[in-house]
């Protein structure tokens, strides 16, 4: 679609301690698009999205918004860019209660007094749109909020902006059925407004209905980048398990990733 | 995108049975605010006017509000550290060197109270500051910074007085706020404000919710909140008011105790910033989940100085008061048990140490319960080692009559 | 002086408050002070409210107020500084309340009565008390240590003051020489220990240590009886505890000194009951008060330096009973020294 | 299959403080067989869940299991009658390792010594049924696993115990393809060893693929309870999001549930 | 079930450069354990020993031991007490009423130290019992209860001590516990056992993990881990047995303090408790995560009473030593700053106030580094002001090594 990537990471690198996450990854975001980054379970997807979005600190690489180098410190970084970020580990303060949260760092306010019903409004409506069908009341505390129910306050929070990039890390792993056609819907609404959205999910179908591009992770490298129109669902499958398919993914002759433990059953594989 | 939806919610017609029920569920639910402190602080009351009866009279009513002010305003600081889950072990010995900096401008650099007390309370800002910086910038946990001041500013004290002597405070300005009380006309008319005013923002916040449709309280229930204050305030006022001299013949004392409306002051000031400000709100955020703020944008080390700078500029207030209050400063000043009462005083009132609970009114009850023992146990006349143990036994079941009414909490799986 | 107190004539006895200072500084405000003048006034039939405000200054003034409202006619303070000791005089004072400085003058504080030892009096004492075990020892050019009591505490000034007056001239002179010189935080024996132990290690030729209470000369001399020194460097003391003059008796410790505390409280008590029968007693002695410059009528009694041979007298005057002086090996030492 | 309940629970109320979140829910559990509970986020499946483990005390209802009336008044209790669960909030304490998260509770000892080794052995094996393959070792703090490699430990901890009856929340919201397939694998076996498995999903093709019997619960009342073979897909879908498919489910008369607002935006019922 | 699948876990060789390597990937990731304490510690020792050559001297050194010793104890127990995130605050005085029954029962009833001590430890395991059982079963924060205990142990104290009496401890075996030394001989004999048993730990852990084909270190990295305690132990007997008297001719001062010996039995015993065995265990799940561990079966209030238990037997033992070094009990024995700085103690060694975190061994270190500001302020003859002051600085210097060398750990964000 777009000649040019929104937002373009490149060699990234990441360390915990001696355990290297991430080697060399590269991801490109395009405006009006959504890329679905894929990858097994501690593939590094997460950690590629915290690097991203200033929560970790990279080793090495760079990011690229709008065509210009740029340094992410910090979340605050992030979002002055204009990205938003829904992160598996939902962060919500247990403490507050719905709208609180939803507003939490962009508060509105009347003179210095917070505007607490314009929020709870704004709030009721999002919440709205997202199929929240069971909260009693927009002050209970997000620690009594069922999984789903949180899941849906972290994505209407995130959404509430108007940013240019909302990277959704496995969004519809709690939700109903219902919310999750929701949120899949959203997400290519967003994507049509222009936006560049990074969906990270496991579900395939989801994946291929409304993705336009596929990244691949694979033990913390890219596997691949590819079109969604240009693969198929068992290509990917074995991309994300296996690092490579056919004339796709990583090169064969790489060991099964210096460090790291094999303690699959043989033949899991497959 | 998201206005292409109505706002479709149902609002419940807002009804005095239904908000009582749910008020009554919540109660059961363990979910009771400050009733079980206040509860508490009844029993209290009653065990000690039962025990000794002057400990209803006026004079002894006014007394408590000067002897537990200096705790209770070191308490609203600190209830702002504890919701950043921090603790300010040199609250106490900042009080003090606040309190010192003021006596010594006053009588021995011969100052004026209106350019002493700001810079004895600018003094409380620069030592809060550096307590945050130390926490935030350089990570060292607030329990070893402020435990270094606890120890360095019992040093700065007894340099600041020489080595132990004391110093007497004699400008009667200063020594006003703790000790005198407001003329009844004075007294009464604040009152009206102060009931005026409440009813005011009670109900312009009703019909702000009202107008946009949002769920409000019950009429009725908003009504009977303004009404039960006006009852309170009223009720202590009258009680203030009347001459409780012990010997009226060489001495009119009546009033409100100045420090009264000191404290009412700072309590609303305080639960206003907390509640209604966006900085309020990102304290509770730090302190509930120090990591979702931070991705959420919030200058987390920012918020971590301004904590403590609070929480030493209310000490320096309660090391003012501490001064007025006994016409000197001297090198304990801050030091015995006044740290442990500030923070059990806001821990009493229903503050976590773990952070993101609390409010400045917890403070503000929490110091009541612990001057009400002080006060109590100075007219039974115990010996000094019973005084103690009663003093702890006292305390403990003023926390358990809290503690037991807040079982069913525990009960419902609601913690 | 000003009335308030005036006779009431009717001869009804008020109450008496006394608010003595706190616990840690010296063992007399928790044992002794509140059984003698609790003895004298039931001797009496005089009602006594007996309060300690345990170092506290805030609960000092708390514990005033409740003794105000709860109408004493007599209040007596050791007040813990002279600012708040003012202050709740004042409040007595407006309240027609008789008022009695006990033990510490309170600056300005205009008090009926002053009842005291002579804190610096003490001090001479036990600087003098030094002198004559170091000149005993024939100890030449003797290095002194002096461990003082809390900083915070205006009585630990007034000690320091006397011994001071008696030991600075001999370090002037050459005499003897200056060693380490530290204050106690609270009083706090452990800390004194510790204290005395780096004293030690730093200058290892102490031979003499000015302790301002027993108890922190038997912290010294529990870290002298480490190094087998007990006995060969005279320490002082002040109160005398049964612990120091058990050590007084062993050797350990060269001396204390004595403050009859039955006859000040005697003394305080006789005036304060007459207060309370709304009389005034008329006394000989008198201080200035440095502050106002005022004279406040005082009663003022002599300590007295208690060395190995007089132990005796304490016991005789029944500060502390031959039982619990002469436990166990100290039963042989009493015999020896005529207790 | 079998004719008498493994776990039976009959009229279960639950409320949190002014909220009832469960009416007079009921649910059966067969041994050899896999119930799957599903509902609507919020419907209170995980309410249910605690209720049963004796997480949070029920206001009113009867367990019985094994024919016998039983009082769980906490987690110690339904361990013991052995129920084991897998909650959708996975409960692990941060600072342990992957091993001792593992074994909380039930620890090893050999004397009074703690048997690490065999731990260590077991969690191992335990671990590479369940296709863990980016572990980098088992004595990793569990604070520093990737949202799927937690999951996985919460099943790994509950399924290490022989016990009668294993209730898995959510199992699979987080894992990866093959994950997934090993866990549901997993759930069958369990089922076919004759334990009684109760799975939670929002996933109606895992839930067709290995339940034998469906309860749905709509807003904390149980809608139905059926064979898997007796119905369709779009009529569980039905149950979930408006309580009734044709003659099943709740009567069509009641209100939309006393005391919540419904803030669904008109249409998103369908 | 999980027996239908063979293990195929693949080791990796340990090699020491492997090992090295990942130790290096951890000290800049922040994980490093206590070395920044020591490091601290050693920042101390060598201002001290630069301004005060004393330090470094034998006699010096044996000093460390029996002054710190007190509170390194108490830290030890409250170790427990921080791991579950509950503070003791009335550790101190409850380590002042068990060594106060201990000396009554010695001095004023004549008992034998095998009877009166463990009377003393007794009392100390029913306070403990008390505070866990109203924080555990009553639900009262441990902060109220504490601290009700803070003041009602002071008071009995006071009561025991009729008043404020002191009371002497003459016995020669609890005297000797703070104040002698083991013979040379006993001392080198011990220090063999030490090292050996060590070393004899070390083996076998690993060859049981090589055995089983599980992850090991290198062997390389087990042996010089033991030749490292071996050589640090035989220095510091080295030093400890030669002659330190200030007057040897009258008598001879050398040997191993026999607290030492106390304070590492204590630390062995704890360390094993914490790390080997199920109550270890859960003291950690508990502390970490108090609901997981209730899930998981575990009696969590079983688990808070057992942790106060141990605090206060702990502080009994520590108030014991206290006793014995200063031969004899005052009203203020366990006051004043030993509880800060015991809490302070556990907390600069690296336990956390939140639970969860901590190590038998942080009190050790924390202990010694508050020994050491101690012990190198008293050679210093600073006025007491000063004195104060520079305990402050010099305690944020130690803390703030210790934070500047963790930086790297926020930076990779791994809090
Ligand atoms: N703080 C940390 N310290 C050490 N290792 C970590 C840390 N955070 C993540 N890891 C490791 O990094 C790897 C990648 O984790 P990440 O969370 O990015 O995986 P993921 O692709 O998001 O997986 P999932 O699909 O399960 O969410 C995992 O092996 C994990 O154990
Ligand atoms: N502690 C609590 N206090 C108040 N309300 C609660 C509490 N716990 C749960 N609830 C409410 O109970 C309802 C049911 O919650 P529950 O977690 O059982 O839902 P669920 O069916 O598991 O949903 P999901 O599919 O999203 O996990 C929700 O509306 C929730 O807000
Ligand atoms: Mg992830
Ligand atoms: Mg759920």
């Amino acid at each position: 679609m777009a000649a040019t990537p929104l937002l373009e990471v490149r060699g990234i690198d990441k360390s915990f301690g001696p355990v290297q996450v991430l080697h060399d990854v590269g991801m490109n975001v395009y405006p009006g698009e959504v890329t679905a980054l894929v990858g097994d379970n501690g593939a590094g997807k997460s950690t590629l999205v915290k690097c991203v979005s200033g929560i970790y600190t990279m080793d090495a690489g760079t990011v690229t918004f709008d065509g210009e180098q740029v340094a992410i410190h910090s979340p605050r970084d992030a979002a002055a860019l204009g990205i938003e970020v829904v992160y598996q580990d939902l962060a919500l303060c247990d403490n507050l209660d719905i709208v609180q949260n939803m507003f939490l760092g962009r508060e509105r306010v009347r003179g210095i007094v917070l505007d607490e019903p314009t929020m709870e409004q704004m709030a009721s409506d999002t919440l709205a749109s997202l199929s929240v069908r069971t909260v009693k009341s927009l002050r209970q505390l997000v620690a009594s909020l069922s999984g789903g129910q949180r899941q849906t306050v972290a994505i209407a929070k995130a959404v509430l902006w108007n940013s240019r990039i909302v990277i959704l890390d496995e969004p519809t792993a709690a939700l109903g059925v219902a919310q999750t056609a929701q949120v899949l819907e959203l997400v290519r609404r967003m994507a049509d407004n222009g936006l560049g959205v990074v969906l990270i999910s496991h579900n395939m179908n989801d994946v291929f209905a409304v993705s336009d591009r596929i990244v691949a992770l694979y033990l913390g490298r890219t596997a691949a980048q590819v079109k969604t129109t240009d693969v198929t669902h068992s290509q990917i499958v074995e991309l994300i398990t296996s690092g490579r398919s056919g004339n796709l993914g990583l090169p064969p002759e790489r060991p099964a990733a210096a460090g790291f433990i094999d303690i699959t059953p043989p033949g899991a594989h497959a | 995108m998201t206005t292409a939806y109505s706002s479709p919610m149902r609002v419940a017609e807002p009804t005095v049975a239904g908000h009582l029920h749910d008020y009554w569920g919540r109660v059961r639910g363990g979910d009771i605010g400050s009733l079980p402190a206040i509860l508490g602080l009844i029993v209290l009351c009653l065990i000690f006017g039962i025990a000794r009866p002057t400990f209803f009279s006026a004079v002894n009513f006014a007394n408590l509000f000067s002897q537990g002010a200096a705790v209770i305003f070191i308490a609203m600081g600190l209830v702002f550290v504890l919701l950043l889950g921090e603790i300010d072990l040199s609250a106490g010995f900042a009080s003090g060197v606040c309190g010192a900096v003021m006596a010594i401008l006053l009588t021995d650099q011969g100052w004026h109270w209106y350019s002493a007390i700001p810079v004895a309370l600018a003094t409380g800002l620069a030592i809060g500051f550096t307590l945050g910086f130390l926490v935030s910038k350089l990570g060292i946990p607030s329990f070893i910074v402020t435990l270094a001041g606890f120890l360095a500013f019992q040093g700065i004290l007894l340099v600041l007085l020489s080595g132990g002597k004391n110093i007497s405070v004699r400008d009667p300005f200063v020594l006003s706020l703790a000790n005198n009380n407001m003329p009844a006309g004075l007294s009464w008319t604040l009152t009206a404000v102060a009931i005026i005013g409440y009813a005011a923002v009670q109900l312009v916040r009703f019909r702000g919710r009202a107008v946009r449709g949002l769920v409000t309280e019950p009429m009725g229930i908003v009504l009977a909140r303004i009404a039960g204050l006006a009852a309170l305030l009223v009720a202590a006022v009258a009680v203030l008011t009347q001459e409780r001299s012990i010997n009226p013949l060489i001495i009119s004392v009546k009033g409100v105790p100045i420090v009264a409306p000191l404290i009412a002051v700072a309590l609303i000031v305080w639960t206003f910033v907390l509640g209604r400000t966006t900085f309020g709100r990102h304290v509770y955020a730090v302190g509930g989940n120090k990591e979702a703020a931070r991705r959420a944008g919030i200058a987390v080390d920012r918020i971590r100085i301004s904590v403590f700078v609070i929480g030493s500029f209310m000490a320096a207030i309660g090391g003012i008061i501490a001064a007025s209050r006994a016409n000197s400063v001297d090198p304990n000043s801050g030091g015995s048990n006044v740290l442990l009462y500030a923070v059990g005083a806001a821990v009493i009132g229903g503050t976590s140490l773990f952070g993101g609970k609390g409010r400045v009114l917890d403070a503000v009850i929490g110091g009541a319960v612990i001057a009400v023992i002080d006060n109590g146990m100075g007219l039974m006349g115990f010996s000094a080692g019973q005084k103690f143990i009663f003093t702890g036994l006292i305390l403990l079941l003023a926390a358990s009559v809290d503690a037991l009414s807040r079982r069913r909490a525990a009960a419902t799986g609601n913690r | 002086d000003d009335g308030g107190s005036g006779t009431t004539g009717d001869g009804s006895v008020g109450k008496v408050g006394i608010i003595l200072p706190d616990t840690a500084s010296s063992q007399r405000w928790g044992s002794d002070d509140p059984k003698f003048l609790k003895a004298a006034f039931d001797a009496a039939g005089v009602p006594a409210d007996i309060q300690n405000a345990q170092g506290d200054k805030s609960s000092f003034q708390t514990i005033a107020d409740g003794m105000i409202s709860s109408g004493v006619r007599v209040l007596m303070i050791v007040n813990l500084d002279s600012g708040t000791g003012k202050a709740v005089l004042d409040k007595a004072k407006k309240a027609g309340i008789a008022t009695i400085d006990y033990d510490r003058l309170t600056l300005s504080g205009g008090a009926d009565y002053y009842v005291s030892f002579d804190n610096v009096a003490v001090g001479k004492l036990q600087g003098e008390g030094l002198v004559k075990c170091l000149t005993d020892m024939r100890y030449a050019k003797p290095v002194v240590a002096e461990l003082n009591g809390a900083p915070t505490d205006n009585n630990s000034t007034l000690f320091k003051q006397g011994y001071d007056s008696v030991l600075q001239p001999k370090f002037d002179s050459g005499e003897y020489v200056k060693g380490p010189d530290q204050s106690v935080p609270d009083w706090d024996n452990a800390q004194a220990g510790t204290m005395f132990e780096q004293m030690l290690t730093q200058s290892r030729d102490i031979k003499g240590v000015l302790a301002a209470n027993d108890g922190l000369g038997n912290a010294v001399i529990s870290v002298l009886k480490k190094n087998k020194l007990n006995g060969k460097v005279p320490v002082t003391g002040q109160d005398a505890t049964v612990q120091g003059l058990q050590n007084i008796l062993a050797g350990d410790q060269c001396m204390t000194v004595y403050k009859a505390i039955k006859q000040v409280a005697d003394a305080a008590a006789d005036l304060a009951i007459s207060l309370a029968k709304g009389e005034k007693k008329t006394v000989s002695q008198s201080i200035k008060d440095p502050e106002s410059g005022k004279d406040v009528p005082a009663v003022l009694i002599s300590p007295k330096a208690i060395f190995k041979e007089n132990v005796k007298d304490v016991v005789a005057d029944g500060f502390v009973t031959k039982a619990q002086l002469c436990t166990g090996d100290f039963a042989k030492l009493c015999t020896e020294n005529g207790v």
